[in-house]
């Protein structure tokens, strides 16, 4: 057996590529005095080459289709969510590195953590093993913990780091296990071979259990219900450029992955899992809208409602469709760029030790930062779901997925729960626009950032206008 | 009962034991010492089971270098008895309790349907995939890819242990 | 054991016993993924255990770095005393 | 001008780009923009009306690309008798909402502007859409800018009307985008089909949806509708609106956005699903019957002259639903015109509401009385506007209520002249409580000193009220200008109809390529 060939080095080069840059930014952040700043430049830079190699293996005919063993698989599913993660995590770093100057708290090691997390779902996004999917979220999720206690003088950051890495390793637990058995069942882990044998296994329990633990592990890496427990203390208590990070890169990883796992099991329609799904897809849905009702801090708001949006996607994975799936990446980007967005915007008006990110801070801001206040007031339209902003054309692509595969009922929720959202994104419009604002000292906004969060926002337009720029690339992966 | 079987029963009842140890003692440093004993009748079930390299590693890591760092930090943060289990025996510990056992009874239940009744027969090849040079020959063929990409892993381990458990900020 | 390991987590209050169980539940799967390997004939579960031992050595280190640094915040370890723990 | 619709569709929009690089201490050159945008949007709206032709049933100046070509979404959009008139409606109440504004808003400018634009937009995107996720999105997105308006510029309970506005809509058309989404997939279901939104394709084969679901997807669409209308009992959320937001957005709110839900009626409910709108007709009617009797009942007891007129909307729509119901041609032909109609006059009344507010800064009825001395000119234009809106022949009003009441006396569909009795009696109620308004605050003594002072109307509002009193007079006199333009689509609809109730439909079963 070979161990690898020149093709399948071309293949992954988005991962060596980032992993050499990373490598690069860690001696440069040991070895450079000033050497924060170095990192960022080198992280940039090692980001960019990445998309560029993930350009270029998205639809290129001499690569192979799987590398190292089918270990990885190669080109469009693959290259479409690398470009994702890194275009959110060079998003996410241009918001933190004024944010974290901003709270003296600008070390080159928080570039680092970033690239291996990037690392972590690349891998994630790629993987075609269940060994390589658990190595993907093990290297997204220690660097996620460590982020998480990143303030590691402030009480908060360390609690919802603690709490995060508890309950996110009792996950892995329970994830490990579901592999086990499901190794245990069909004698491997590749879901190529996985999927040959489902139907010897189909009565199994011991093999459905194990998709069920599988489940409780992802369920918890895109924090559905009932495994959410952690979502709105970690996002509140996370550094805000680390929650804006988590919220995206670790949601969009986990559900790349989610979306190539549970392929296997729902192509063979299996009623049971439906069911299952469709049960957390619900629950999410109910519980993220309801409590997202009575928050009055922002991140914490924005944390239920990563909930409820996970719950969304989840019904794109119910239905089994592609039409599902293209649904739910289309989904991802427009969640991710909705969301980086709200949390750059919130990382530029947060004060000292995490003040000001209340509701009524943002009164009157309509006047005082009309620009700032137009973009988060996209943003929540957006999360609503109102068109022509993006997050609609991804409902509609999940809502018709749910009805065409006979789950109208979840579609209904769906929409009521959207309704229920309404009122508190709302809530954050009517605090921006209708009310006289209490606080009138002049905000500065770091150019960076604020550039950032434009292009966030013409982004969410732009593919809210025209979906087909997304869908035309996804025909071919899905 | 042949002598391998004894030996794997014996193991088998020591580890369940100790596991249940470790839950109820009050002073954390004993549940590392359970947990240890744990760890150590795990690695022998690896050798009744011919993995041999697998079982020294296991002892190694899990005994030598993790636990030794749990104790190393239960002595560091000189912490006392946990208080009693009795004091917060409240809903919610029953409920753990319950969902537990449920747990377990249902492990039990679906054990009894599963297709794995039919492993009562150890694969001939068994014997020979336990080795180091079997091991070493497929680690870096099949999965050299994991194999590399864990080098990451620990590499954000270490930044992030450095960096977190730094005292001061320097800036 | 991997119940015993859940319970662990479920009941206890000390965040390194918490901990310890977790990691109680990975060696339970090690040695499921050790027996089915060796029932099977198939290396892959043997290979999985390594990866998962440098898993369980990765998260152990960051593990009690979180809780150091914890400690110098908040001087305990208990998670009932950490208020915003509320799970 | 092949791409006529698409240039007076999105002509505001390069009024709003415009804006964008103009400073906004800058007000009266943003004033001048929005009002030229909306006038050259006017102009290109006549282009298609002169262009129009009115015995051609079919869609025209159509226009398709295709835009999500997985679950076949086009831009797809064209007009037809049903449509044009409301078309040339918002183009035309646009710029004199504008202008009316002048100088009542001086907050927020450029963002009042921008808005206003927007919304014409999102208005005229609603009427053209031949394509239903089209339609729906230019119908949600709509909601943005009215929200702003309402939620910025309106009066003291404004963000709680703002919000009722926003989660009302919101209530009803998102059970209309599932109902939207199982129609595409109902399209996929059949031999050959695919998942589609095209509206004429789905015209084909709609009727054939089995009567179970076709109700559920009747009520979907209907909730949706109804709520924008509003009927009875789904209308708390008109008076609310229309109180709190300016001048300029209760123009718009009561001159276009409650023709949206009444359109809707007439463009999805009916030709979609027909074997449930029979089932449905009593039901609806009886909302609208009652919809009118008790909006002419409440607004009799306001001491509010806005809401009075808001709650004169209610019993007007009414009319309207209760015309579109009796599917017969004078009634749908009333239907339509008395949209229209319904536009021009409660939209002139909310204009000469808000110019007596912003000179006297309460709307009570008891504040006045007397006007007719002091500002005659106001006065009398008052006076045309309200005949128009209680029906006085010769004027607007008269015809399309004459029609909806004729055409639900003899429609068959109703089966009963019931309905038209107790309408009737709307009419008549209207003109108590319209002349007895006017009465209190037009004539008899002037009863409080401030009025004295007041000021009769200056030339730029006369300049705003003339052209829909010119039209009020003009549909009065000679409707058959405006009913031509609309009879055949209106024909059709309602031949299509009676060939449902008559089994003689027959839905095609394989989906148009």
């Amino acid at each position: 057996m070979d161990s690898f060939s020149t093709s399948e080095l071309l293949a992954t080069s988005p991962i060596l590529m980032l992993s050499l840059f990373s490598l690069i930014a860690m001696l440069a952040n040991a070895l450079l005095k000033n050497s924060a700043k170095a990192v960022f430049g080198v992280s940039v830079v090692g980001i960019i080459a990445s998309v560029i190699c993930s350009i270029y293996t998205f639809d290129e005919p001499s690569l192979p289709q799987t590398a190292f063993s089918d270990m990885l698989l190669i080109g469009g599913y693959a290259s479409f969510f690398s470009v994702l993660f890194l275009m959110i995590a060079l998003f996410s770093i241009c918001i933190a590195k004024p944010y974290l100057e901003k709270e003296q708290y600008h070390f080159g090691e928080y570039y680092v953590l970033i690239l291996i997390a990037t690392i972590g779902m690349l891998v994630l996004g790629s993987a075609a093993d269940l060994i390589s999917i658990f190595l993907g979220i093990e290297i997204m999720s220690v660097s996620f913990y460590v982020l998480a206690g990143y303030y590691r003088s402030k009480n908060s950051s360390s609690e919802s780091a603690l709490k995060y890495f508890l309950l996110g390793a009792f996950a892995t637990g329970f994830l490990l296990y579901g592999i086990a058995l499901i190794y245990g069942t069909t004698g491997t882990t590749n879901l190529l071979r996985i999927v040959t044998m489902y139907p010897q296994v189909f009565f199994d329990p011991l093999h459905l259990i194990g998709w069920g633990l599988i489940l409780i592990g992802f369920a918890f890496k895109v924090a559905a219900v009932p495994f959410h427990m952690w979502v709105p203390d970690v996002y509140e208590g996370a550094p805000t450029s680390v929650t804006a990070f988590m919220s995206t890169g670790g949601k969009a990883a986990a559900f790349a992955s989610f979306i190539i796992t549970f392929s296997v099991p729902m192509s063979m329609h299996d009623e049971r899992l439906t069911m299952v799904l469709a049960v957390l897809a619900a629950g999410s849905m109910i519980i993220g809208n309801w409590f997202g009702l009575s928050q009055t801090n922002l991140k914490r708001m924005l944390a239920y409602s990563s909930i409820a949006h996970a719950g969304y996607m989840i019904i794109g994975i119910a239905s089994g469709l592609p039409l599902g799936q293209q649904g739910i990446a289309f989904y991802l980007v427009a969640y991710a760029l909705t969301n980086l967005g709200a949390f750059g915007i919130i990382s530029m008006l947060e004060g000292e030790n995490g003040s000001n990110v209340n509701y009524e801070y943002y009164a009157g801001l309509g006047k005082r930062k009309p620009g700032l206040a137009a973009l988060l007031a996209m943003f929540m339209f957006s999360l609503t779901g109102i068109p022509p902003f993006a997050g609609f054309i991804g409902k509609y692509y999940l809502f018709a997925s749910a009805v065409q595969s006979k789950l109208t009922w979840l579609a209904i929720l769906g929409v009521i729960t959207s309704l229920f959202s309404t009122y508190y994104y709302l809530r954050v419009i009517v605090f921006m626009y209708f009310r006289e604002a209490m606080d009138n000292t002049e905000i500065v906004l770091p150019r960076l950032a604020f550039v950032t969060v434009i292009l966030c926002g013409i982004g969410i337009v732009l593919f809210g206008v025209f979906p087909s720029l997304i869908f035309d690339l996804m025909k071919s992966i899905f | 009962m042949t002598f391998e079987q004894g030996v794997f029963y014996f193991l088998a009842i020591v580890t369940v034991v100790s596991a249940v140890m470790m839950l109820l003692q009050r002073n954390p440093v004993n549940s590392a010492l359970y947990l240890i004993l744990n760890f150590f009748c795990l690695g022998g079930l690896y050798l009744t089971l011919n993995a041999q390299f697998i079982a020294m590693v296991h002892i190694m890591v899990y005994a030598g270098a993790i636990m030794v760092l749990f104790l190393f930090v239960i002595m560091l943060l000189n912490l006392g008895d946990d208080k009693s289990l009795r004091q917060h025996l409240g809903l919610r510990m029953y409920l753990g309790i319950a969902f537990s056992v449920g747990l377990f009874l249902e492990l039990l239940y679906i054990l009894g349907f599963s297709s794995a009744n039919n492993y009562t027969q150890q694969s001939p090849t068994a014997v020979e995939m336990g080795t180091v040079e079997y091991i070493g020959k497929i680690l870096f063929t099949k999965f050299l890819f994991p194999f590399e990409i864990t080098s990451f892993l620990l590499l954000a381990a270490i930044i992030g242990a450095v960096m977190l458990a730094k005292k001061k900020i320097i800036q | 054991m991997f119940c015993c390991g859940v319970l662990g987590v479920v009941v206890r209050r000390n965040a390194i016993v918490i901990f310890m169980s977790i990691e109680l539940m990975l060696n339970a799967v090690n040695l499921s993924l050790v027996a089915f390997s060796s029932f099977l004939g198939d290396s892959t579960g043997q290979m999985l255990v390594f990866f998962v031992m440098v898993v369980a050595a990765a998260e152990a280190a960051i593990g009690l770095a979180i809780i150091i640094a914890l400690f110098r915040n908040k001087q305990t370890v208990y998670v009932d005393e950490i208020n915003i723990l509320k799970w | 001008m092949n791409n006529i619709l698409t240039y007076t569709l999105f002509s505001p929009l390069v009024g709003i780009l415009l804006l964008l690089f103009i400073n906004k201490e800058k007000q009266s050159l943003i004033k001048y923009i929005g009002a030229g945008t909306s006038i050259v949007t006017f102009v290109l709206s006549l282009f298609v009306y002169f262009g129009f032709d009115a015995a051609n049933t079919q869609m025209q100046f159509v226009e398709q690309y295709p835009w999500i070509t997985g679950l076949d979404i086009s831009y797809f959009v064209g007009v037809d008798g049903l449509s044009i008139l409301l078309i040339v409606l918002t183009t035309f109440l646009t710029p004199i909402a504008l202008i009316a504004s002048w100088d009542s808003i001086k907050d927020r400018i450029k963002e009042y502007v921008s808005f206003m634009l927007l919304l014409e937009v999102g208005m005229l995107g609603v009427f053209l859409s031949i394509d239903l996720f089209l339609f729906y999105v230019f119908w949600e997105a709509m909601l943005i800018p009215m929200y702003f308006i309402i939620g910025i510029w309106g009066g003291k309970e404004r963000i709680y009307a703002a919000v009722k506005f926003f989660i009302y809509t919101m209530a009803g058309s998102l059970l209309m985008l599932i109902a939207i989404l199982w129609l595409g997939y109902y399209a996929s279901t059949l031999p050959g089909g695919y998942f589609t939104t095209n509206l004429l394709k789905l015209y084909a084969i709609a009727p054939s949806i089995p009567m179970g679901i076709q109700v559920w997807m009747f009520l979907a669409f209907t909730l949706s509708f109804a709520i924008k209308v509003p009927l009875f009992p789904l209308h708390t959320w008109l008076p609310d609106a229309h109180v709190q937001a300016p001048t300029a957005g209760s123009v718009i709110l009561a001159g276009v956005l409650l023709k949206m839900g009444t359109y809707g009626l007439l463009r999805f409910c009916l030709p979609l699903f027909p074997l449930a709108s029979f089932q449905f007709t009593p039901l609806l009617a009886t909302l609208s019957v009652i919809g009118i009797v008790y909006g002419a009942l409440v607004a009799m007891v306001q001491t509010d002259v806005k809401k009075l007129v808001a709650y004169s909307s209610v019993s007007h729509l009414g009319f309207v639903v209760l015309g579109i119901f009796s599917m017969t041609e004078e009634g749908v032909q009333g239907a339509v015109i008395q949209m229209i109609n319904h536009g021009l006059s409660t939209g002139a009344l909310f204009l000469l509401v808000g110019m007596i507010y912003d000179r006297r800064h309460t709307r009570e009825i008891s504040q006045f009385g007397g006007l007719a001395k002091v500002m005659p000119v106001f006065s009398t234009l008052f006076m045309i506007v309200t005949f128009s809106s209680i029906g006085l022949p010769g004027l607007n009003g008269f015809v399309g209520e004459f029609l909806i009441l004729l055409g639900s006396f003899n429609s068959l569909f109703l089966g009963s002249y019931v309905y038209a009795a107790i309408a009737a009696t709307g009419v008549i109620f209207s003109a108590v409580y319209m002349l007895w308004m006017c009465q209190r605050v037009f004539f008899g003594k002037i009863t409080h000193e401030e009025n004295r002072s007041l000021l009769d109307l200056t030339k730029h509002e006369i300049a705003v009220m003339l052209p829909i009193i010119l039209f009020i007079v003009w549909i009065g006199v000679y409707p058959s200008t405006f009913l031509k333009s609309s009879a055949a689509s209106t024909k059709q609809v309602v031949t299509q109809m009676q060939n449902a109730k008559s089994g003689n439909l027959t839905p095609a079963s394989v989906i148009v390529k």
